[in-house]
């Protein structure tokens, strides 16, 4: 007997003749009308106050790792950066949905989330300083490196918690995405074979509206991207991505339930991105400010304070150490920074391969053979 | 950052510029020319390339596609079976990846498939290579893809008047063209006039003379080789640059009369030598000039490895440096 | 004002701050619990009876065909086969459903419905026969060559009935697929192209339950794949795909909404494959014999006739000539595939590109040199 | 087809039957090796080569997956980074196309992104080339596409020996290796003993040791090779015949070690000769051994044209009067 073996009811006779329709009731599989909420509904009496704070805790030091990232860009210290500004509330949600022992497959965008997942704040950017293609190791923190491809990390996500089911492990993956990214065909790939496979893998999208400069509406005819699922067999979640504890809620759900069996979950998240799409980007070209200052509004700090405030659950003392810590993650940001990176060039040939080929170690020995008579000179 | 304003005559104009004007121009001139990829329309493309033609043209001519490379060349095919003559934008490099099975099964076969009854004129640009501070996926050298793949034309611009012809030259063709856009050279700004013919795709161009020894070469590395050329002379070394504009078709003719007359050659390309465009060219220059030559044909190419971080690009590029320790092993005491 | 300007309601405020649901009423988009069906129900009265008598000669001369193909590929004279007996009402009503001006874009296993089309039924063969890559001319047929790769013809589907809005044609384009191909990155991605743009295409996934060896179950989870559609924002129909005239209705009603401007359809005919996916496959490997038994007495001729002689709709007569047709049909086959093809070597190099390079101008030298002189040797 | 029961000790087998005992072998002797692919389960793949292993090992070891070649690779890698040591069936070459973003841009370049820290040790089967009068997108040579990824492994067998031999040492790689089987070599029967080693992937072998001229090949030419070698005989030539095995790593010490020694060469292969693996092999020799050369390196290959109909293919695949030709053009005068 396999893990395999009874992933589905055998034969479906409701495909032979006298077929009447489909295979299962897809009722259960849509998103429900209205986004998730939990901020400013009945819900956040309910929700477990340390979480609460935890979570704003994260958006804060996010909010500044976000703003410091984006300077240093300007400062020419970074090469580029990829704000999740204004999206922090998926970022942060993301990673404490996940437990130790589960994967993050993240998207170039969310530097944050690998940061909140533990993953050290500087090591998190190596990619993006230009230094190194991936400045953390994955298998130590459970983190994939950062896709750029967009939603190739999709099947990554899916092989590996498939991996993990055959040999027992109780461990989920967590793929994120964008909306742009979902019109990709490995985005449907993923999503087919993690519903066949009954993976233990969750699709996170944020919808922030665009991908660069195109807007949904150009990207999408669909409902919302959480009606996508149904055409997996898997549900579908809609979510308000700025509203914290609502996603934190959604993403553990869907974790636990993949966590024990019940296979895969798309979830869409309803978000913006503040920023321009990277530092080299103009928004200005394709949106108005007025769009812009409406999202503010709906800032996912701003939430929380303003409704964990009139819940009575927000106290100056928290807020101020959050603050602290924040200047404190920003100042390292900007004393590592500032400092030039130390990079070996021989590093380029050290991991093509397990064993280098005669071709690569002949090209090795004339990069050092260049490196020791620049050396020469410069002695 | 280009002007939308186009300007007529003998100008000063960065590559960026003269292709966005020769997409201008295509699209007046024939009402077949439409525009469709990532960003290309309010936007302008994230190069700019594309700027100011759906404000021209309207979103009909040139289109803003959703996300997804094999869908955006697999949708142009079929407009191409309708008469249309598309342009493709693929965003970077690495990103035409996903379009490989639409490129090769189908691209590249359809005329050949249909005895000629469908030809598929479609122009499929690629800002490519590295030099520009891109992180991975951004600086990738894929032309050897494309030029073993028959069918396909693979042409690549290293001047500013050649990114105005020979765009406008791929976009008249009635055979696909993968058009590879040098990323490095988009900003150098040149003198240039767009009524000015240049030579046509399939032929090379000598842009410097010399009789000591050869330099071939195209796209982002011909600014690298001029310069070696030039400072080769402190070395007593006179060396012609030939720029060969287009991979395919190869121009073997005048390749093999350059390397025949001078005897000594060397291939410069940005891509990773192994199985890269400059193998073909050693292979076949050697075939065909085998006694006129002093010494074996050498290739000066980027190495075999994936493209590094920024910060180390500089190691991995050919150089000028690189290209005189070529030149200096062309056996010279022989 | 272009074609797309107003392709979309322009800004979406659902989708800003407050945003309470999807964009738009996924119910109308959800296909019916039951698939549609013609034949045994009150509509079959209603349905025009020389529609259903072209049906009808249609699926037996097509049957003949696949037939005679098959016997074919085991004398050695076609390649290859891929018959689609039992999948002829799919065949007939593509073909039918389409005007002149529309175009088809078939799969491998389409040949059939190029044939209904009015394409020669040999030169519809000659793919398969081993001569050339495509025997008719796409552009005066308005026939795209067979798809090998597959569900690579979606997008260009997609492309050409975009062209031809653009144009202001009212020309409808129509690509087939099997349930296997929907699980390609193609077929997302042509979906929502089409959905985006609006353009007047309509997909056709002939579920025959089978991709080679693999079934449905192992393919997709989705409720149906007629699900899938949702997820693009376009309508999804099931139909029964052994019913000819309900295929036939299902796929007018699709076209004609999209020639109409109401864009794109996604159908799926449940159907099944009889034979073995080619003559190089061995199919007792992966089913049951009752299987292919149960499908044998829901077979779309035996059905039509059931019906229709029910109804008194079917004179022997018809049933003769229709007979006699498909003999004259299986005999032109039998004597121009037992000839054997006249081919030219040289036309490999003629038609590569529009100029031959120059490389391939010194290739086919060689081959006229080498052909030359295995001439000379015969002579 | 092959019989699903394993033999121990020296038998004769075909090619078919050696890979799949390759399979079962390595799936035996090490939990973490899973296959995947369309139809690879109960079907046992098109070619046979997964028969049993289903029945043996269960659905979970040998998996029929969804059909979508990017999501089989896509998901291979998720596999591997979790430990397992997935090999991959596409079921032609052309279809491994879809899949190709994967391929350039995860499976060949992780190992490097992450510093060592996330190899991919995958192998990825490709039934591949021609000969088999196979239709449109059946019979593709697609190596030069692998071969200019660095990265990548490329190893294709030519011998029943070799495909149990290179198949287990790829298997048993840390890297990703492209494994390109030579369909048309499948089916064909000689002795071999799996329990004897064979020599390791980035070693070629001299298949017959000559005097005149070596011929360079590898994969489906390798027989072609043998008769040309045969038939040259009567002409007067003796001819080596070298059989690459793997084309990354490039044994580069071998091929011209014997290169050198002969002074005369042609590399023979079924892909386009434009940019195909000729090309490297030919500039890399000439390089290297330009003063041994008393010709140039010639190349007899597929022409540069899209694969042709069934009817046709054998105008375009190398054959041995197309061999002798080349040899004839040595330039034996000089
Ligand atoms: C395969 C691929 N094509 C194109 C790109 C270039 N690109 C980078 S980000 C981006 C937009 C992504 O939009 P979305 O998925 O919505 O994510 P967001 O940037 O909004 O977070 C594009 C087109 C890419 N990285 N990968
Ligand atoms: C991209 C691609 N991958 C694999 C194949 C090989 N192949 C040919 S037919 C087939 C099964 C197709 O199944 P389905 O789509 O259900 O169509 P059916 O054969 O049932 O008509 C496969 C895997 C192919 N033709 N193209
Ligand atoms: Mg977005
Ligand atoms: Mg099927």
């Amino acid at each position: 007997m396999t893990v395999l073996d009874h992933r589905h009811p055998a034969a479906v006779p409701g495909w032979l003749p006298g077929a009447t329709g489909p295979r299962s009731d897809p009722a259960p599989l849509l998103p429900d009308a209205t986004p998730v909420r939990v901020l400013g509904t009945p819900a956040l009496e309910k929700t477990d106050p340390e979480l609460l704070h935890e979570l704003y805790r994260r958006l804060v030091v996010g909010r500044r790792y976000n703003q410091q990232a984006t300077t240093l860009t300007k400062q020419g210290r970074l090469a580029v950066y990829p704000a999740s500004t204004g999206q922090e509330a998926c970022q942060v949600a993301a990673a404490m949905a996940l437990g130790e022992q589960d994967w993050l497959f993240p998207s170039y965008r969310d530097t944050l989330a690998v940061v909140s997942r533990g993953v050290d704040p500087l090591e998190a950017l190596t990619l993006l300083r230009g230094n190194a293609h991936t400045g953390y190791d994955p298998k130590a923190t459970r983190t994939a490196p950062l896709a750029t491809p967009l939603a190739t990390q999709a099947p990554h996500a899916v092989g590996l918690a498939h991996a993990a089911r055959l040999a027992g492990d109780p461990v989920v993956a967590l793929a994120m995405l964008g909306d742009g990214g979902t019109s990709e065909g490995d985005f449907h790939e993923a999503l087919n074979f993690a519903a066949v496979l009954n993976a233990p893998v969750v699709f996170l999208v944020q919808n922030n509206g665009y991908a660069i400069s195109v807007p949904l509406t150009q990207q999408s005819a669909a409902p919302s991207l959480a009606h996508k699922a149904v055409g997996y067999g898997i549900p579908g979640r809609l979510v308000d991505g700025n509203d914290a504890p609502a996603l934190h809620a959604v993403l553990t759900e869907a974790v636990e339930r993949a966590r024990s069996g019940g296979g895969p979950t798309l979830i869409e998240a309803l978000t913006y991105r503040i920023e321009a799409h990277t530092n080299a980007d103009d928004a200005t070209r394709y949106r108005e400010d007025d769009e812009v200052a409406a999202w503010r509004e709906h800032d996912p700090i701003l939430l929380m304070e303003r409704h964990l405030a009139a819940a009575g659950m927000l106290d100056d003392a928290l807020v101020r150490d959050c603050a602290a810590q924040a200047e404190d993650l920003a100042a390292r940001m900007r004393a590592e920074f500032h400092a030039d990176a130390q990079l070996d060039p021989m590093s380029l040939f050290a991991h093509v391969y397990a064993e280098p080929t005669p071709q690569l170690r002949e090209q090795a020995d004339q990069l050092a053979a260049e490196l020791a008579a620049e050396a020469e000179v410069h002695h | 950052m280009t002007t939308a304003t186009p300007v007529r005559g003998a100008r000063t104009a960065s590559m960026a510029q003269a292709l966005n004007s020769a997409l201008r121009d295509a699209m007046q001139a024939d009402p077949a020319v439409h525009v469709l990829g990532e960003d290309v329309g309010q936007l302008g493309g994230v190069f700019r390339i594309t700027d100011g033609l759906t404000k021209e043209f309207g979103a009909d001519r040139c289109l803003d596609t959703p996300l997804a490379e094999a869908g955006i060349l697999g949708t142009a095919v079929g407009m191409a079976m309708y008469g249309l003559r598309p342009v493709v934008e693929m965003q970077f490099d690495a990103f035409a990846y996903p379009a490989m099975e639409q490129l090769f099964s189908h691209v590249a076969k359809m005329r050949n498939r249909t005895a000629g009854r469908l030809p598929l004129p479609i122009t499929i640009r690629i800002p490519y290579g590295g030099g520009i501070g891109g992180v991975e996926h951004h600086s990738d050298s894929s032309e050897a893809y494309y030029t073993h793949t028959p069918g396909l034309h693979v042409v690549t611009p290293a001047t500013v008047a050649d990114a105005y012809g020979l765009l406008r030259a791929s976009i008249a063709s009635d055979d696909p063209v993968v058009f590879l856009e040098p990323k490095r050279l988009y900003w150098g700004k040149t003198e240039f006039d767009p009524a000015l013919p240049v030579e046509p795709i399939g032929r090379a161009v000598l842009r410097r003379t010399g009789r000591s020894a050869v330099l071939i070469t195209y796209g982002p590395s011909l600014p690298v080789c001029l310069e070696a050329a030039e400072a080769a002379r402190a070395e007593g070394w006179d060396l012609a640059v030939l720029d060969l504009r287009s991979l395919v078709p190869f121009d073997e003719q005048t390749v093999c009369e350059v390397v025949r007359s001078i005897g000594r050659a060397v291939v410069v390309h940005e891509a990773s030598g192994f199985g890269g465009a400059g193998a073909e060219i050693a292979a076949r220059v050697t075939e065909k000039c085998f006694h006129h030559l002093a010494a074996p044909v050498l290739r000066v190419t980027g190495f075999d490895i994936p493209f590094p971080p920024p910060m180390l690009e500089h190691h991995h590029l050919p150089g000028v440096d690189r290209i005189l320790d070529a030149v200096a092993r062309l056996q010279w005491e022989d």
